[in-house]
């Protein structure tokens, strides 16, 4: 089982990992963060390979992955 | 003539374009980067040439070239980019080479931080080595740093001599109405000077070296008359509400706008207080402090955006230690407000007490 | 008359476009105005504000300590700027993002949910133009005409921002023109 | 469950804005520094630009250099200390404009640093203007019809540049634009601080990076921007590597 | 001690070495040059580094980085360099980074000429932009030029400050007899600050930019108070045969030494006259002017290799007006001698009538 | 009797050492403008080294430059004064140095101007410093012991890294140590000022000189010295010509 | 006939004319001239075939060659 | 005691190691020496000069324009200092290339076939220490022995050129001992 964490504080919504996910399963929330932003957030964890590529992405090391 | 609300930097750049700047190099740097960006498309529109230098050495030296072929030149900058020019303005004085440099200041010392400060009117006053001055104009309005950045041309042209307009990040990046002046259309004529190839005329040199010694030295005294020159006819300087004024504060660009609002919220209590605002720097208005009614003034405060005070050695070698002169400043790139003054009035000369 | 009022907010809120209406509307009004951005390190993420300030006379400081106006757009800087509101000035509260209650008395506030407002009325950018039309019912300073004349001039190369601008201005005008109506009431004195 | 990817501990929240790769760029150096074990001994230089902003959120000993100077920063440093591990982050204003000769001078002395150079093709910090490298035809805030080459140049290929030095032992540029090439650059900043650590010389690491908010674009549109013009003009790959060093 | 005759830009070198200086970056210029290339090989000697740099702007900033690193380091120049390094010194200066800056003055702005000259009294004052000031020391004789060098960079680890030499092409140039001091052996403990990798402990950051204003703010606080400190314990000053003198030259480093022999023509002659000779320039000696027997003193004469007076303001703000000041100098790399002084003297005093 | 070969009316007695091929550069440059009629259009930017010495000795428009800036204030006057020739004049020193960014910068914007480099290997006019150029192992009076490559680095070569830029239309590196070269080399600096007669933009001529004085040799030794090391490093010839121009 | 004539003022003494000529007929002479250097002047004029090379090669341009 | 000395002539005639080892000697003699060379843009081709001041107490001024001693070592410096000359000041001329005679009064001029004599004992280069060898035997200002042991210290690893310059500095010395001799003859109080 793979599971990917986005670090809502730290994330400021840019999408890059939603444009890296090849299933594209990481899509923005509605919900702002404290600083204004709408936060990324992984809609089919079940979908997901740990393929990484939208941790790699990332510029705010928000994403985390365990497996 | 209509008026515009436009931004302090825009502005400057906009009057430059109608005293007649055909020439414009310069460097990114905040907060004046509204003036390179503006002249980059207006330049072109009118004819003029606008490059952006690789560096504000470069830039500087750019200027110092087409003010060679005759030009009207101008450059702008901030702190450490003034630092970086202070080679080029030290060439530029020394080649008898007109040109118009801004500085937009900030504060702080090194990178220090892009909100505004006053913090580089010790430097101007001398602003490279060798030993030389520029007139210095410093504006506290929007409308003022357009006038007096199309005075600066005429002044470097009258001078063959760099000039500096000193303003600081609030003139920069505050909008405000102003009333553009009309596009120039005569000059002073350069051709006696100018290099523009040796055709039916003896070749000439620009330079800051020579190896005649007295040409150098005549040309170091004729620099000291040019100062003592400016000293008895280009001094400017505004006197608001001071004619009566038991206190005086002294302060130039925006601190002396802000001082001019504590002035009339200490005007409508009855305290008897005025202003001297130094105009040109250097030149600076010595004057205006010597001849005060010491027998009615009771004490100055010098009010800075920047920490220590820079203006205070002027200031005392006018006032000659005469009355008891304060300072107040804010530094870190604070901007201090009219209750602020009024606060360190109370403080030093317990005003409304 | 003089007037200093504040916008604060995200950068990205169109605060500084609020800022610069505001100027050139009061300039073709024959009033004397200054805008002051505070621009600095800060821009980037963090709060984003500038200083508008109206008079009839020269103005001396662009930047003020004791305000007569205050338009936050989120809770950071309603934070920050809370206590430079001055006895009876007036508070105009982006209610959509700004959650907390005013705690100053003797200030004016006006709750306008302008964020909702504006995704209602095509999307989130055209929150900044909604507190603009309640400013400007609430507090008079500039005739409305003039203003929305402004808005589109200053979108004159941008029509449809300016065609949605204007009715985000309208409605949020109209959110203090019929006061107490959704979104929005009078917490005068508290 | 194992932990297969997380933030390195020696970066926090930063203050680029979202969708800078300077956030990619700056985790790629941690996590590398990290890895070699080497982040107690690394003393970073940073520039003048949005590189400045990692001042508040790399956890290494750091110093700000005055515009462009990092590289003779970087060398007074590295000089001091040869036995700690010296490197500089500029941007391309910082070190293709107006550090220029501080680059190819420090390059060309060999100096036993590491270069990371994060190309944005703009000055991001100052708003936008045009840089050394802004491509052909693109605007910026001081080309608002477009870089014109007959008044403006050409970009300038700062890798190619540094290649034709004696001295530097390793070069190479890399983008940051997707996931595949973000592993190509770690691999390569991984090689450069190794270069550093076997006394082998100077090392240039070029990155292809973003400026969403001055290009005036969606971050993830400004990854195609880059795809479809910055990577076709500045060619990806090492371009010298010299083996055993000098 | 044995005495050796040596140049003084070799002295300046050799004392630097002795003082523990471990780095060195340096570009060429005339009149120093003796400086970096002494250092090129002796700092090698000693295990201590020498880079020239590729301009006088890297070899400031690599002194910038060396001292980072808490090695003692130094750069020296002369005028136009001098101008480079502004912003450099100007970000040591906000940086906290301690550093000695030698400059081998020359005359003229611009190129000028490699000469001597006192030119560049102004610039040092607040080199660079940004409002800050460094203690400068001025040197009149090789001796001096050697025991206040070593003497920079302890008053330069003390405050964490640059420190600038401030000397002329005549002491550069000039062979002099010379006591060297002895090798330092303890240093001040850098270990609290410096950049060294953070290995157990915290990492740092050396910074002259900090987005906390408040810190910005109060460092530009800590600035003032470090200046006011100055003026208070670090003021030198020589006064030679000024006790009971009615007339009083001012000058400072070689112009002071051409004044020492014509004050002793004068004496000779029963002339009361003396020498008041900054030695700091800043922070300079004014309570020397301040406090002269004003029943008896009655006129100075400011002497200095430049034209105009540089340092006729410095005097004026101890003097007050309170007795006629009179300058003189030369320019274009002249250098006065001392019947020249003792001329000016008799023009402007009737002195010998 | 024919005069077949006198002295260019525009240059008059000039100040450098005995043996300095600087005056060598100097008259092909007065020889070349005459012969094409255009030193009466023509505007010199001096440099500050031995070159800033044709100040007295070429009857030309003149403007001595900072040091190293001679690129930027060249540009200045090009752009203010398309319809006149200008050129630089700069030494080693000052073009390879402190002026790197300036003229690497010109050369990229494509500056419609004649660059002419007098490359002597060392610091002239300071008195024999170790220059960028300083061949290795070539004593100087900052390398006591030689150029030393591991601190120093390589003796950098200008025309390469031109030519390496887009916008350059000629780039070429000739020698003055004999009749032959000295033929060879005003041929260049002829095309490189046609090149500007034409609009076609930015012409670099390296000229490997000589300083007698500083290299410490008799004139005539020094120009053996020139052919058994500086001319074997510096290799002559044609490096970029663009024909057309842009 | 090939006249080569050193302008004496202008010579300082450098050989490099003495060292360019192929007949090895260009030489200091004894004098000094005003500057204090000892003149280039040509011992054998007869064998000069005008080649030009002392003079091209001369960096005071001192040499001029008439035919 | 306070005497100052002014060498000039062509560069290459070295002027400045004269100057030196003056100052070098008179240090030995725990005399105060000044040595100031004048450097500048001259130095190419033109004259080269520097000013030596011994004293026995602090000096002050190192360059002085009254000058004790001269030694012109060609016309053009011969002409420049000849009236910077003190009355009562001695003069040393390098006769082999200044033909001119002295105008000034009330100086004593010794005429020194430096260049001459130089070529004698070895080559052209040696004639200022002909010079130094005529300076020092007629002021006295400095013990003979003393200068030439800094001779041999100055030229420690060029053992041939200090040979040399011993030989031409005793020649100078000569000259004047045996007074009236060859090439040399005082025309005190012309
Ligand atoms: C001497 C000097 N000149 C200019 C500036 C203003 N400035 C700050 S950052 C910057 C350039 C930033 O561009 P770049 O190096 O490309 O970095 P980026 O922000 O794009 O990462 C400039 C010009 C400065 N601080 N100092
Ligand atoms: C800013 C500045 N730095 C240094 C100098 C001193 N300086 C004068 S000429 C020169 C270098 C000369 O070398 P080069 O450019 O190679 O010319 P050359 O004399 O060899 O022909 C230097 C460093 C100066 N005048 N200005
Ligand atoms: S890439 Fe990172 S910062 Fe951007 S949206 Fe995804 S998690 Fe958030
Ligand atoms: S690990 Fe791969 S599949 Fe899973 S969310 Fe991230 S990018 Fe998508
Ligand atoms: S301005 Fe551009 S480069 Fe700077 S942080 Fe923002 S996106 Fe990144
Ligand atoms: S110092 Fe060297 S480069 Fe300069 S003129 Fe003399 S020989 Fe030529
Ligand atoms: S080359 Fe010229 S200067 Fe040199 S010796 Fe011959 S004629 Fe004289
Ligand atoms: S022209 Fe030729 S042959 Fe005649 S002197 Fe000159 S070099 Fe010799
Ligand atoms: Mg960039
Ligand atoms: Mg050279």
């Amino acid at each position: 089982m793979i599971k990917v964490i986005v670090n809502k504080k730290l994330c400021k919504g840019c999408e890059l990992c939603t444009d890296a996910c090849p299933l594209k399963i990481m899509v923005l929330g509605d919900v702002l963060n404290n600083n204004g932003y709408n936060y990324a957030t992984q809609k089919d964890q079940d979908k997901c390979t740990g393929c990484m590529r939208c941790a790699l992405m990332c510029p705010e090391s928000a994403i985390e992955i365990y497996k | 003539m209509s008026q515009l609300f436009m931004k302090g930097n825009e502005a400057i750049a906009e009057s430059a374009v109608r005293a007649g700047c055909e020439f414009f190099a310069g460097y990114p740097i905040t907060p004046q980067n509204e003036i390179p960006e503006y002249l980059s498309w207006r330049l072109d529109e009118v004819g003029g040439v606008f490059v952006q230098g690789e560096s504000e050495v470069a830039a500087v030296n750019m200027i110092y070239g087409a003010s060679c072929a005759g030009k009207r030149v101008m450059t702008s900058t901030s702190g450490p980019g003034l630092s970086l020019k202070a080679e080029g303005i030290s060439y530029l004085a020394a080649s008898r080479l007109p040109a118009v440099i801004v500085d937009v200041a900030r504060t702080g010392a090194g990178l220090g931080q892009i909100k505004p400060g006053q913090n580089d009117y010790w430097f101007v006053k001398s602003p490279g080595h060798g030993g030389f001055k520029t007139i210095v104009l410093a504006p506290h309005t929007v409308q003022e740093a357009v006038d007096l950045t199309y005075m600066a041309f005429d002044l470097a042209d009258r001078d063959l001599a760099p000039v500096i307009v000193l303003a600081d990040g609030v003139i920069g990046a505050m909008m405000e109405a102003v009333t553009l002046p009309p596009f120039k259309d005569t000059y002073p004529d350069k051709t006696s000077w100018i290099l523009n190839g040796a055709e039916n005329r003896e070749s000439r040199i620009i330079s800051s070296v020579t190896n005649d010694l007295n040409k150098l030295e005549s040309f170091h005294v004729y620099q000291k008359e040019l100062y003592e020159s400016w000293g008895r006819k280009d001094v400017m300087v505004e006197s608001f509400m001071a004619s009566d004024a038991e206190y005086i504060i002294a302060a130039y660009g925006t601190s002396a706008r802000i001082a001019k609002t504590a002035i009339r919220i200490l005007r409508e209590k009855g305290i008897k207080i005025g202003l001297i605002r130094p105009i040109t720097i250097v030149p600076f208005p010595y004057e205006a402090f010597e001849d005060l009614p010491y027998n009615n003034v009771k004490g100055i405060l010098v009010t800075e955006l920047c920490i220590p005070s820079q203006m205070i050695d002027d200031i005392q070698l006018g006032v000659l230690k005469r009355i008891p002169v304060h300072t107040f400043g804010r530094g870190g790139g604070f901007i201090f407000s009219p209750e602020d003054i009024i606060d360190e009035l109370n403080k030093v000369f317990s005003l409304e007490d | 008359m003089e007037n200093s009022l504040l916008i604060a907010g995200f950068g990205g809120q169109g605060i500084m476009t609020l800022g610069q209406i505001i100027g050139y509307a009061a300039t073709k009004s024959h009033l004397k105005a200054t805008y002051y951005p505070s621009y600095g390190a800060e821009q980037r993420g963090g709060t984003a504000n500038c200083a508008v300030v109206i008079a009839d006379q020269e103005i001396g400081s662009p930047v003020r300590n004791k305000l007569n106006h205050i338009i936050a757009m989120n809770e950071p800087s309603f934070k920050r700027f809370e206590y430079n509101l001055i006895d009876q000035g007036s508070f105009f509260i982006n209610s959509s993002l700004i959650k907390i209650t005013v705690k100053k008395e003797k200030a004016n506030v006006y709750n306008i949910a302008a964020s909702e407002l504006a995704m209602d009325i095509a999307n989130i950018h055209s929150a900044n133009f909604v507190m603009l039309g309640a400013y400007i019912a609430a507090t008079k300073i500039l005739d409305k005409n003039i203003v929305a004349e402004t808005i589109d001039d200053y979108f004159t190369h941008k029509k449809e921002i300016a065609k949605i601008s204007l009715i985000a201005f309208d409605e949020g005008f109209r959110q203090i023109s019929k006061l107490g109506g959704k979104g929005c009431h009078d917490t005068t004195f508290k | 469950m194992k932990n297969i990817y997380k933030k390195s501990s020696i970066i926090s929240e930063n203050a680029f804005c979202p969708g800078c790769l300077h956030g990619v760029a700056s985790k790629l150096i941690a996590e590398v520094l990290e890895e070699l074990q080497i982040h107690q001994k690394a003393i970073c230089v940073l520039p003048v630009g949005c590189g400045t902003l990692n001042m508040e959120s790399l956890k290494l000993d750091r110093v700000v250099a005055a515009h462009g100077r990092a590289p003779a920063v970087a060398t007074g440093l590295k000089r001091s200390l040869p036995d700690n591990i010296v490197f500089t982050y500029q941007g391309d204003g910082d070190l293709a404009s107006i550090g220029l000769a501080e680059i190819i001078h420090a390059a060309n002395r060999g100096e036993n640093i590491t270069v990371i150079f994060v190309n944005n093709s703009i000055y991001g910090m100052t708003g936008g203007q045009l840089a050394p490298t802004t491509l052909v035809q693109q605007q910026s805030t001081t080309s608002k019809f477009g870089r014109n080459t007959s008044t403006m140049g050409y970009p300038i290929k700062m890798a190619e540049i540094i290649t034709q030095l004696e001295s530097p032992t390793l070069v190479a540029r890399q983008s940051l634009d997707s996931p595949r090439n973000i592993i190509a650059a770690k691999k390569i900043i991984r090689r450069a601080f190794e270069n550093q650590m076997n006394h082998k010389g100077f090392s240039f690491v070029e990155l292809l990076s973003n400026c969403p908010t001055n290009w005036k674009m969606k971050p993830i549109d400004s990854l195609d921007w880059m795809r479809s013009n910055v990577i076709p003009y500045f060619e990806l790959g090492i371009l010298k590597d010299v083996e055993g060093g000098k």
